[in-house]
This record gives structure tokens, C-alpha cells and sequence, in this order.
């Protein structure tokens, strides 16, 4: 069966690569459980520093998943070769998209002199980025933390030498799919409408609000979704938080933030 | 092994990144340094000024694989700077999150970071491709505690039905029964898992430290009681602050935690040697049939304390899950912001864990602190390695350093963890 | 025998892949079963399947006369594209079809036409070519007009001869040479009608939209009616037979109701196919 | 598929007690997998019940989530490729549909029409031909419903018709696989149809001229103002019973060997949504909100009923109660009209 592309006919190189994060996008690997193992035999991974005892830090690779964000310079320059070495890199999870949780330091004031009375070895730089502001990104796969059923869904795809497609509409799809009953009836607030999907909806199944952890869709209404958010008792203060909780990285950020405004 | 000592580069098959350096002269170990430059976030920072209600949800971003007690540690330690008293319902239900979460996180230590050193696998991955007979019992485990987290908790990471007062969603009676299911192989393949680990054979280290773990009168304290150590010292979570000092190292991003001025030693061994008499049947079973002798000051027993625990948090998981076979009922929480500050401690997988926060009388964050278990291992680590190093004199130098390598693996740490960089201005040079 | 289901694809294995350029080839194909048969009409399409990845709407770009080998002209354009163009003679791939509607050839007859494609859009008009050469006869004055970039892009030079030699007149243009050599037109489509004199009662375009759009002001000009100018357009499509809503302009299906539209009837249409 | 009413003079009309109907719905769970509205919160859901208390009718209305699941499932496998082969994998079990409203039995009609009309979707086929449709009257409108103006408050298409009586159900049989459920003791003839509850609605769609109304108003710029409140979330399509757009993809599955099968399914797919007509090379076809909005209400006000001669919005209100901003099919369509009025 023709179905191996160009890159898999010797098996796949495939690395993990970690930057600023919780390891969760790694760990939330392992639970592809039994699927797990059929991704052993049909790629090697070469670099997983969490599982693996010798990983291999400069060879080239076909694919990588950069888990994390940017926020040392030892890190930068990491993302920078291993960029020059990788044929698909993939942003892993929402710190490596985004910024994440870790890019909420952009906007804490003061961190530096609050938290430290002399520098730590490996110093930060003064922002903590998303890969993309440092390197070209082949493919986004968002959420805080990633879905491990997208994640197997991608190997399965390059594997087949079919660039994975990005979900790009909002988290109520997925909601209305699996038919769990919209938060907005409950009186409850959503981030959903503007956020993209690809979690297939966990939060507001457990009738928890979606908090926006993949990031703003492209073609969001923001105008309409604050709007919804004021119509339900959520004041500007609130909405700047709820709104820079994973995003907050100047450029996309301001671009939220402009929006919000309006 | 040479005369200046050596340098573990990388450290793998963990949490996070760090590497380690010992000094030595002849045979005696001058400095151990275990290093971690996984890079910090600064977490305490970056809650100040935000909502009190968003405490959870970003502190339990601090760490993947404990997630959830971080969750639940930052929830009570709101909860208490609140005033706030949660349900009995509330807390059971919390109880079985740990119990599940914990499993999970055993599962993965043991079986991916753990065993392929005791079965002379290079790592899971090779272990996996030789079709082992472990893997499937591996995977199979860590399927069905994932999804007891995930079917509590909404997510098997990062879990979001957990909220200040309660749950967003409790399970009802289809939801119980599935986690039912899902807990009985949980036993079956827990009870494999514990023989498996007791039978294996570890080097021999009598480390003698002070080892420190919470205890209640009830039952196995998890989620609730006294801060004691097996040398007498004892107090209330509220109090951490008088009794740990944390440390600032120049070579690394974790802080290193001192209680009263000595290193110590906190996660499921210490735990298990304190409270072996509120052992299930199973489990106490286990131990006895174990090449374990309690009270254990083998760090390298961590790993077997790890697979006993499992069956007993199975055991216990099982008892909250009869009391509500008929479903939980949605309950409401009435939590009202107001001036206050808060501790939260909870046993995690690798140890105790401490949320701290100041909270203003318009809901705001103003002071937050978190202690996390790996930080208060790391000094105590650093430790054993130089008690451990002497004992393998001649031995060849790979062998040093697997062993090396599985003493601090049986910690089971966390770097990404101890590397949010924790609280200010303690240790001025 | 088992119920019949237009949503399955009968095999077909590649029987020779031709470089046209960098990012257009042809792909022969024949169907496996040699009881199946494709009968098509000049304009229709094939669903082609490239399994594991995707299928996608394919014109078919040989002569109509051959009923058991066909030929599919595809640019590289995305992940199945992508996909096809790595396999290989004797590669297995998914046929459905053919699909859609055709150009009217009969009504043609007697009259004056202009076919112009732009790109690869020349591959669903070559049967058209094809038609009229083997009834070369009934039909009027006929003139291609193909406008490529570069001449690199520019494919079926050989067609193009051959079509010439039978009384088409085959004029090509590009954009830009690049710096290559090249024998035909330099410049935009549009010039060529002046410049060649071409009078015709009858057009039939297909190309990319900007082109469908400045061609039509030409056909204008010329004074060719709404209801004597065919366009074949292109929309998303999942499956091809008028059940994935996807391809809807207006009321009209492009698989079912095209992918051939007249210009009259796409006025009466409330959404509009350029804005 | 739609219900004739020529059945050979067989009587047409019985009525069942409430104890009976019990022992009927037993029965049907024997040869079928019976679905029925279970009440959850303020909604009800079709679920599958074994008895009939387990269905909950409480002050039933309508399924917030239409029958067409059942039809036409999201994620449907259909196709294998193995070994150079295409296997045909969908499965369809016997189903039994109780409570389906008067205006979904005419969202079924839609969805016959489309799916069958030309090409044939064998999969939808077989799933229709293998449903019984129980379909059940109303006793009461919803706030949203507006069924009234449609012409879709009689239901159509049902194996049986069922109308809530004091001690039991009025029946009447709209099939041969009908005849078949009723020919039994459980059943009693009688001759006359069920007294029809009286309806009241709070919405309406005025459906004179409707069609030119439309097309008249096709470049109005109210449709503007509406596409600015619009979140594209697909609320409206997703659970609108008569959307069927759908995706068809081929998904690999890797074995220790590598990749010997791929699976060929289909998934819904919603025109509100930016990508759905978006081609390789980045072109989307209907790129701005105001389009999409449009296709979603023209489609339902005026395509449907150019191509398949009835109007694709059966009046269940289901896009207006899930509208989080409040978009409203019935305000569109007045807005319509009062152009239309105004430009006369
Ligand atoms: C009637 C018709 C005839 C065509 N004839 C030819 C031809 O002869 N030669 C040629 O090179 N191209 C032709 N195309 C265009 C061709 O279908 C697209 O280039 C192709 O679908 C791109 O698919 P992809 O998977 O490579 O791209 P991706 O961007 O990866 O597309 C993903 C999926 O979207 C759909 N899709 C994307 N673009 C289009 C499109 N333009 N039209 C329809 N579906 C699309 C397909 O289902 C595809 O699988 C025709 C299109 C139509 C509608
Ligand atoms: S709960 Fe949230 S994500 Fe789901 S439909 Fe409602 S707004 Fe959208
Ligand atoms: S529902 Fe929202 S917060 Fe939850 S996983 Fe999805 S995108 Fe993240
Ligand atoms: S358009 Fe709205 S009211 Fe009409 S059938 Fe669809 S969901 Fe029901």
C-alpha cells in the first residue's frame, strides 16, 4: 500500500523538546495508553528526555514537538538550532502557541524585583514568548493541555504524509456534538464562542467554563462574545483577566485587548 | 570516578530538567550540587492582583503530573483564608480525586521512569518495542486511574471541575458506577503492580534523615492533618512558615526547603512508615509479605512505599464510591470574599505540598507562596548522594552512575515543579 | 449483489505519471475492474481518492472517446494533491464518478468559440478540444486561448501542436518569460482577442476567479450574450453528489448543477460567483 | 418514505390504554433499540429506555437535540480500505424513535428529500428504512416554537402517530410496518382521528410569497447588522434537524506494522463556519460573517423549497432557543419582509 510519504520510508525521526512549562503536554502523551505503543513502532523517537535515558541533542529530526515557551536565552538558542535541524515543527501545547500561563509574567508588575533578591543561575529574558515570535511553526496544536486523542491524530497524519488540519471554529461545535448543554442557559460565562476547538469540549461538559486555554480563533466575534460576557454581570475589570489568562503575549494580546475595547 | 569528582549532565526519565554535581576527595564527598535549570515562572508573581477565584486554575499550570493536588491545595488554602468549610460531600469527593490522581501518578513513575532501571531496559520505549509482558499492565493501569481523574475531574491534567467551595459537577449515579468499574481493575492490576516492586531487589542504603508526612487520627492522611516527623516534631499547616525555611541556591532554579535547620525527606516512604497501622487489609498484606521492614530509612524503598500505597488508595477509593452509590447531589456553595490569609496542604504524589495566599477585601490576590514536595526533597537528596557515593567504592563508573541516577529517580521528583520559583527574599547572600 | 453506494470509490491503478511542470502532472489511470467503465462528457468530473489522506474533485483531462483509461491533469495544491504527487506507476487510487454536468457540445455546432483556460484550468477543456477535433466539421471557428505565469507552467505543448495541426487556433501567453525561451504571446489573456482577431459567437472559460472575472468584460465587448458564456467553476467539495452542502452558490449545487454554469443562469442567482 | 394514507382500507385509527402501553413498549424493546425523551434539567434528550417509566416525559416539548443523529450520525464510519480493498462498514441496528414531534416528522421529510432525491446516500437510506418513527402530538407550544405558520404542525412520515388521551394514547397508523405494531390486542380500533390540542404560538413566519420576499432582500443591510451579533459558533446548524452538511475523512490506522487500514468516515459540518468553504490555496468562497449568516437563513427560508420544493425551517425554534446572542429566524424573516414592503 502506497501510503508511506517520502519522509516516513525510513521510520521517522521524532523528537520531544522541552521549554518553559509544566511537562503536562508530555505527560498528557503518555495517555494515549495503548495507542502508545503503536507510535513506538512506527517512528523513532529520538529525543523524549522524560522517558528516555539517551536522547539525541543535535542530530536532525523529522518531526519535533517544542512543548513550552520562550523565557531564557539558553532556551532560545536551543529553539533556534533545533529549528535549523527539524523538518515539521510542531508548537505543542498552549505555552508553545501562545505563551500560556508562564506568559502571564508580561504583565505582572514588578516579578523581577518582587521575587528575587539576586539573580538565579539561568536568568530570564525580560518576556516570555510563544516559539512563533522566535521561528517558523509548521503546525499549532493548542490547549493547556493538549488533547492526546489530536496529538495521535497527527503522528497518524504524518505517518500517512497528510498535513494535519487545524481546528479552526470555536469550542461550541464540539459542545453541540457530544451535546452538552450551553453554560450561557445555566447563567453561567464561556470563553467557547471565541475560542478554538480541537478539546473536543471537556470543560463545559463537566459544566465548567471553557477559560479559553486554546487560544482566540481567528474568526472570532469578540465585540459580540463581550458583549454576551457583560449581558451576564462580567465587568471590564473581569474581562481584561479572563481574557489575558493564556494570551498574554504583547502582540496577540493587544490584538485581543484592542478588540475588547471596542 | 575520578579524584574532582563527576557531573551528571542530564538527568532523564523525570520531571523537568536538572543535572548533578559531586565534588569529591578520595572517598569522602565534599559538595553534592543537584542543579535544575528548568526556567522559572515565577508563579507567586504573576497571581498577585488577580482574582481570588483564578488561584486554582493557574497554580495547578505549576505542574502537569500533579495537577490535581495542586489544584486542591490552592482550593483550601483559599478555602481557609476564606473561612470557608466544605461539605462532606466536597471533601470525599476531593479525598477520591487524590486517591485517583495519586495512582496515576505512581502508575507513570514506577512503570516509565522507575522499572526499565530495575529491568535493565534502557527506558519504556525499548521496553514497549520487546512487546514486555509489563507494558500492557503499565498502560492498562494508567488508562483506568486516568479516567477515574478524568470522569472527577473533567481532564486526566489539569483538572476543572474542582472550585473554591465544591465541584462545578459531582459524578452521579451512571458516573459512579463507572469509576467503579474503572476501580476494580484499578485493584487487580494495583495488587500486580505492588507485588512486582516489593520483589525487586534494591541497593542497600541506610540513610538515617528526618522523614516528614501528615498524619491524622482517621485514616492515611492525604488531604488533611498535622505536619509530623518521625523525630517528634509536629504542627499545623498554618505554621509552616515557622518551622521550613526555604533556601535560595546560586546553582539552582529550585529552592531547597530545611525543617528546623535539617534536611528532610517527604513522599510515600515516610508517609507509609508513619501510617502502615492505617494500611487497608490489602495493603498491610503486602507489606508484610514484602522485603520491606518498617520503619524504612531507604530512600531507594520509595519506589515499593509507591506500589503499596496504590493498593491501599484503591481500597479507600472504594469506600467513598459505596457511600454514594446513587449519585452525588449537585450542592451550592456560598463563598463570599473577605480579607484573610490561607494555607493549604495536601499530601502529593512525591510529598507535601503548600499553598499560601494573602487575599484583599476586594478578592484580590495580594501575597502568595507555594512550597512544592520536590523542593523540600531536593537538600535531603543531595544528602543521600553523599552518603550513598562512599558505598560504591570500585564499583565501575557506569554503575556509579545508574545508581545514582535511580537514587533520584526514587524520589520520584518533580523539577518543573520546584522550578516555579518560589517565594522571595529568604537566604540573602 | 450488494446494494449500490455512490459513496464508494472503485479502484484504480496509476498506469503512467507525466511531469507537465513542477506542479502540474498527469496521472493515467484504469480501473481495476475491467467490467467498470468510465463514460464521461466533456467538463465532467472524477472524485479522486488518495487513500489515508483524502479525496478531491478532479476534471478528467483526455480525450472523451476512450472509455477504460483516463487521464486526471492535477496541480499541487494541498495535503491529497500533495499525496498523489508521491505515488507512483501501479499505485492505488480511489475512483468515483464522473460527476457533474458538461459543456453542451450539440448547441455549440455551427457557431464561432473562444475557449479560454488560465493554468491548469486547461485540463477539464481539453476534451472539449478533443470533441470538436474529432467533429471538426460541425463546428465553426474555434481559437484557444491558454495563459500561464511562466513559461515553465506552461503544459500540453505537445497537445497544443497537434490541436493546431487540426484547425484550432492555439494561442498561448504568458506573463512573464522568466527568462526562459519561449515561442508564444507575452501578456495578459485579454489583449490576445484583439491582437488575433477572435470573433466568436460562443465562450468557454475556466481559470482561476480574478481571470473568470476580467475575461467576462472581454467576452462583453466582443458582444457575446450571458446566455452564450460557459464558465467552469470550482468550489469546496466533500463528496460530489449534491449531499455535503459544501459547494452551494445560492441555490445551485457546482457538482450536481455545474461544475459548468452559463453566465445567464448564475444572474439569476442571489449569491454572486465575484463580488 | 412519506406517510401514504391509501392503506388498502385497513382502519386507520385505534387508541391503547396506559397499562397497555407498557406491555407495547416492552414489546418494542424486544426487536428494537427504543429511544424516548428522558427529562434532564429543563431539557429532554432522546435516550435509550428499556421500560416505559424510564422515559420521562414530564412537560415535554421537544428534544433539544433533533432526530437526526439517528439518521444521518456525526462520525459516522463508512468505508474501509484494507488490502487493496474498500469494505463497507456502517452499521445500522433497528431503531425505534417515541416522541418525535409533529415538525420533526416533516424535518425527516427534508432530510428524505435531500438525501434520496438523485443520488442516493445508501447510509442515510438504510438508517430511515430502518427506523420506526413514533411520533407523538403536542399537548403545548413552546415559547420559541413556530410550527403553526410552517404547515408543519401535522406530523407526516410516522409508522405511528400517537396523541396523549386521559386514560392512554390515540393512535393512528401511518405505515405498512405500522399496521403491523397495531395488530394486536393491545389496540383497539376506532374510527375516528385524535381532537387536536389547540396550539398557541408566540412566533410566527408569514410563508406568503415568502420565496420572493427573500430573494428581494437578499443584499438588505439589516443581514449586516445580524452578522455583527453573530458568534459563528454553529449553534443554529448544529442543532437545527434539517442541517446536514457534513466533512468526509480518511483516517489511517497505524499497526506495529505500520499502516495497513484506513477508515473513511463523516463528520457534520456547519456553512456558519469560516472554513467551510475555504480551498487549497487559502480562498474562502464566504469569507465574511454576513455570507455565512445569509447561506444559513436563505437555505432555510428559500433553497430548500427552490430545490426541493419545501421550506428546509419546519418552525421547531431550536437555532432561536440555542442562539446565545439571541438571533431569532422569525425576527430575520419579519425583517425580510419589511424590506421587501417597503421597497413595493
Ligand atoms: C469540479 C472541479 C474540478 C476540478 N478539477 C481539477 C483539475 O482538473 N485539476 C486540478 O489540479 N484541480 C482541480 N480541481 C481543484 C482540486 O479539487 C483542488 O485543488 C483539490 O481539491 C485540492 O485538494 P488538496 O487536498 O490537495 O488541498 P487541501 O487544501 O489540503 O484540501 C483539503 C480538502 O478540501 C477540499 N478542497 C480543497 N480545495 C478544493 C477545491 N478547489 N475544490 C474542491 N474541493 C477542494 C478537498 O476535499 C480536499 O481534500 C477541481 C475542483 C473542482 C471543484
Ligand atoms: S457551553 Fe460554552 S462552548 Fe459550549 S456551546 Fe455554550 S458557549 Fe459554546
Ligand atoms: S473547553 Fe476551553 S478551557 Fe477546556 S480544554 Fe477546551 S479550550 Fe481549554
Ligand atoms: S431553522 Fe431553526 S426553527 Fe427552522 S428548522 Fe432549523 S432549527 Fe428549527
Amino acid at each position: 500500500m502506497e501510503m508511506k510519504s517520502e519522509i516516513m520510508k525510513t521510520k521517522a525521526k521524532v523528537a520531544f523538546i522541552g521549554m518553559t512549562s509544566c511537562k503536562g503536554c508530555f505527560f498528557e502523551f503518555l495517555l494515549l495508553n495503548r495507542r502508545i505503543t503503536a507510535v513506538f513502532d512506527n517512528v523513532q523517537i529520538t529525543n523524549f528526555w522524560m522517558l528516555k535515558e539517551f536522547n539525541d541533542k543535535r542530530g536532525k529530526y523529522d518531526v519535533v514537538f517544542m512543548d513550552g515557551a520562550v523565557s531564557t536565552d539558553r532556551e532560545l538558542e536551543e529553539l533556534k538550532s533545533v529549528r535549523e535541524r527539524t523538518k515539521f515543527l510542531i508548537a505543542y501545547g498552549t505555552c508553545a502557541c501562545w505563551g500560556g500561563v508562564p506568559a502571564l509574567r508580561n504583565s505582572a508588575v514588578n516579578y523581577r524585583s518582587l521575587v528575587y533578591p539576586q539573580e538565579p543561575k539561568f536568568t530570564s529574558r525580560a518576556t516570555v514568548d510563544p516559539i512563533d515570535r522566535h521561528v517558523k511553526v509548521d503546525y499549532y496544536m493548542r490547549g493547556c493541555p493538549v488533547n492526546e486523542d489530536e496529538a495521535f491524530e497527527v503522528i497518524v497524519n504524518l505517518l500517512t504524509g497528510k498535513k494535519p488540519s487545524e481546528k479552526e471554529y470555536c469550542v461550541c461545535v464540539e459542545c453541540k456534538k457530544r451535546e452538552t448543554k450551553c453554560l450561557f442557559k445555566e447563567g453561567k460565562v464561556c470563553m467557547g464562542p471565541v475560542t478554538y476547538a480541537g478539546c473536543n469540549a471537556p470543560c463545559p461538559e463537566s459544566r465548567t467554563p471553557c477559560d479559553g486555554c486554546r487560544g482566540p480563533l481567528p474568526d472570532r466575534n469578540i465585540g459580540a462574545e463581550v458583549q454576551l460576557l457583560k449581558d451576564h454581570g462580567i465587568t471590564e475589570d473581569d474581562l481584561k483577566l479572563i481574557f489575558s489568562k493564556y494570551n498574554n503575549v504583547a502582540e496577540k494580546f493587544e490584538k485581543v485587548k484592542d478588540e475588547v475595547a471596542r | 570516578m575520578s579524584h574532582q569528582g563527576f557531573t551528571l549532565e542530564e538527568l532523564t526519565k523525570l520531571e523537568g530538567h536538572a543535572k548533578l554535581s559531586v565534588e569529591m576527595e578520595g572517598n569522602v564527598v565534599k559538595n553534592t550540587k543537584l542543579e535544575v535549570y528548568e526556567a522559572s515562572r515565577y508563579f507567586e508573581s504573576l497571581l498577585l492582583g488577580r482574582d481570588y477565584r483564578e488561584a486554582p486554575a493557574i497554580t495547578q499550570k505549576i505542574c502537569g503530573i500533579c495537577s490535581v493536588v495542586h489544584t486542591l491545595a490552592s482550593i483550601k488554602a483559599v478555602e481557609d483564608a476564606l473561612e470557608f468549610t466544605p461539605s462532606e460531600q466536597t471533601v470525599d469527593l476531593r479525598k477520591l480525586l487524590l486517591y485517583a490522581s495519586n495512582i496515576h501518578s505512581h502508575t507513570a513513575h514506577l512503570f516509565f521512569f522507575a522499572l526499565p532501571d530495575y529491568l535493565g531496559f534502557g527506558d519504556v520505549i525499548e521496553l514497549s518495542k520487546a512487546k514486555h509482558a509489563y507494558i500492557h499492565l503499565a498502560l492498562d493501569l494508567q488508562q483506568m486511574s486516568s479516567d477515574m481523574v478524568k470522569i472527577i475531574g473533567g481532564r486526566a491534567l489539569h483538572p476543572v471541575t474542582p472550585m473554591i467551595g465544591g465541584f462545578h459537577s459531582v459524578p452521579d449515579e451512571k458516573k459512579i458506577a463507572a469509576l467503579l468499574k474503572r476501580l476494580e481493575g484499578v485493584k487487580r492490576l494495583s495488587l500486580r503492580t505492588a507485588r512486582l516492586f516489593s520483589g525487586l531487589e534494591v541497593p542497600e542504603l541506610e540513610a538515617r534523615s528526618r522523614h516528614v508526612c501528615m498524619k491524622n487520627k482517621n485514616e492515611y492522611a492525604l488531604y488533611d492533618g498535622m505536619i509530623t516527623s518521625n523525630d517528634g516534631i509536629i504542627f499545623r499547616p498554618r505554621d509552616y512558615k515557622k518551622n521550613i525555611i526555604e533556601g535560595v541556591m546560586e546553582y539552582s532554579n529550585s529552592k531547597h526547603a530545611k525543617l528546623r535547620g535539617m534536611s528532610y525527606m517527604t513522599g510515600a516512604l515516610p508517609r507509609l512508615n508513619a501510617n502502615y497501622a492505617k494500611l487497608s487489609d490489602d495493603a498491610k498484606a503486602l507489606v508484610k509479605k514484602s522485603r520491606l521492614k518498617l520503619p524504612s530509612n531507604n530512600p531507594f524503598h520509595n519506589n515499593m512505599a509507591q506500589a503499596i500505597e496504590m493498593v491501599h488508595f484503591a481500597d479507600e477509593a472504594k469506600s467513598i464510591l459505596e457511600k454514594y452509590r446513587n449519585g452525588m447531589k449537585q450542592e451550592k456553595y456560598a463563598v463570599t470574599p473577605r480579607e484573610g490569609e490561607g494555607v493549604g496542604c495536601c499530601e502529593a504524589p512525591r510529598g507535601l505540598l503548600f499553598h499560601h495566599y494573602g487575599i484583599g477585601s476586594d478578592g484580590r490576590i495580594k501575597y502568595a507562596n507555594v512550597i512544592t514536595p520536590t523542593s523540600q526533597n531536593a537538600a535531603r537528596m543531595e544528602d543521600d548522594i553523599s552518603i550513598f557515593l562512599p558505598t560504591m567504592h570500585g564499583k565501575p563508573a557506569s554503575k556509579v552512575k545508574l545508581s545514582l541516577e535511580m537514587l533520584i529517580r526514587a524520589y520520584d521528583p518533580c523539577f518543573s515543579c520546584s522550578a516555579h520559583f518560589l517565594e522571595l527574599n529568604l537566604k540573602k547572600k | 449483489m450488494r446494494a449500490k453506494n455512490d459513496f464508494e470509490p472503485k479502484i484504480a491503478e496509476i498506469t503512467a505519471v507525466k511531469k507537465e511542470c513542477s506542479d502540474i502532472y498527469t496521472f493515467s489511470c484504469r480501473l481495476r475492474n475491467k467490467k467498470d467503465k468510465i463514460e464521461f462528457q466533456p467538463g465532467q468530473f472524477v472524485e479522486v481518492a488518495v487513500f489515508g489522506v483524502g479525496e478531491v474533485p478532479i476534471s478528467i483531462s483526455s480525450s472523451p472517446l476512450e472509455k477504460h483509461n483516463f487521464d486526471v491533469t492535477v496541480k499541487k495544491a494541498g495535503s491529497v494533491t500533495e499525496a498523489l504527487f508521491k505515488m507512483k506507476k501501479g499505485g492505488l487510487i480511489g475512483i468515483r464518478g464522473p460527476y457533474g454536468n458538461w459543456y453542451p457540445m450539440d448547441s455549440f455546432k455551427g457557431r464561432n468559440i473562444v475557449v479560454v483556460a488560465g493554468g491548469v484550468g486547461i485540463a477539464p477543456l481539453s476534451p472539449v478540444v478533443e470533441h470538436i477535433i474529432a467533429h471538426r466539421q460541425e463546428y465553426g471557428k474555434v481559437w484557444l486561448l491558454y495563459g500561464t505565469h511562466c513559461p515553465e507552467n506552461a503544459i500540453f505543448n505537445a497537445r497544443m501542436n497537434r490541436w493546431s495541426k487540426n484547425g484550432i487556433e492555439s494561442i498561448a501567453t504568458v506573463t512573464k518569460t522568466c527568462d526562459m525561451k519561449w515561442n508564444g504571446e507575452v501578456g495578459h489573456v485579454e489583449p490576445m482577442f484583439e491582437k488575433h482577431g477572435i470573433k466568436a459567437d460562443v465562450a468557454i472559460c475556466c481559470g482561476p476567479p480574478r481571470m473568470l472575472k476580467d475575461i467576462y468584460v472581454e467576452f462583453n465587448k466582443m458582444g457575446i450574450k450571458d446566455g452564450d458564456i460557459y464558465f467552469s467553476l470550482e468550489r469546496m467539495m466533500q463528496c460530489g453528489i449534491g449531499k455535503c452542502g459544501h459547494c452551494n452558490i445560492g441555490r445551485k449545487y457546482v457538482c450536481m448543477d455545474g461544475p459548468v454554469f452559463r453566465k445567464d443562469e448564475l444572474n439569476e442567482l442571489t449569491e454572486k460567483i465575484w463580488k | 418514505m412519506a406517510a401514504t394514507h391509501d392503506m388498502n382500507e385497513k382502519p386507520a385509527f385505534y387508541t391503547i390504554k396506559k397499562a397497555d402501553f407498557g406491555k407495547f413498549f416492552e414489546s418494542l424493546t424486544r426487536k428494537y433499540k427504543v429511544f424516548a425523551p428522558v427529562e434532564a434539567g429543563d431539557e429532554h434528550n432522546f435516550r435509550q429506555v428499556k421500560t416505559v417509566s424510564e422515559m420521562k416525559l414530564g412537560n415535554y416539548v421537544n428534544v433539544e437535540f433533533p432526530p437526526k443523529k439517528f439518521l444521518h450520525p456525526n462520525g459516522l464510519l463508512m468505508m474501509e480500505f484494507a488490502g487493496s480493498r474498500v469494505r463497507q462498514r456502517a452499521k445500522t441496528g433497528k431503531i425505534a424513535l417515541f416522541g418525535v414531534r409533529p415538525c420533526d416528522t416533516h424535518a425527516l421529510d427534508v432530510l428524505d428529500r435531500v438525501m434520496t432525491d438523485g443520488y442516493v446516500d445508501a447510509y442515510y437510506k438504510k438508517a430511515r428504512g430502518s427506523t420506526l418513527i413514533l411520533a407523538l402530538n403536542c399537548k403545548s407550544a413552546g415559547d420559541e416554537c413556530f410550527c403553526g405558520s410552517m404547515g408543519t404542525d401535522k406530523a407526516i412520515g410516522f409508522d405511528l402517530l400517537f396523541t396523549e388521551t386521559g386514560n392512554g394514547f390515540h393512535v393512528e397508523v401511518g405505515s405498512e410496518k405500522g399496521h403491523s405494531l397495531v395488530n394486536n390486542k393491545l389496540f383497539r380500533k376506532t374510527g375516528s382521528p385524535a381532537a387536536k390540542a389547540k396550539l398557541v404560538f408566540r412566533k410566527q413566519i408569514n410563508t406568503e410569497n415568502l420565496e420572493e420576499v427573500m430573494r428581494s432582500s437578499f443584499s438588505s443591510e439589516f443581514w449586516d447588522e445580524t452578522a455583527k451579533r453573530c458568534l459563528s459558533c454553529a449553534s443554529c446548524t448544529s442543532v437545527c434537524p434539517t442541517c446536514y452538511c457534513f466533512d468526509v475523512h480518511h483516517d489511517a490506522e497505524p499497526s506495529e506494522k505500520g499502516i495497513e487500514k484506513v477508515n473513511i468516515s463523516r463528520t457534520w459540518n456547519y456553512c456558519m463556519l469560516q472554513p467551510f468553504t475555504r480551498v487549497a490555496g487559502g480562498e474562502v468562497t464566504r469569507e465574511s460573517r454576513t455570507e455565512r449568516v445569509k447561506q444559513f437563513f436563505y437555505h432555510k427560508l428559500l433553497y430548500g423549497k427552490e430545490n426541493q420544493g419545501k421550506l428546509h425551517c419546519v418552525g421547531c425554534g431550536r437555532c432561536i432557543r440555542e442562539c446565545m446572542t439571541k438571533i431569532d429566524i422569525t425576527e430575520e424573516a419579519a425583517k425580510a419582509r419589511s424590506e421587501y414592503e417597503s421597497k413595493k
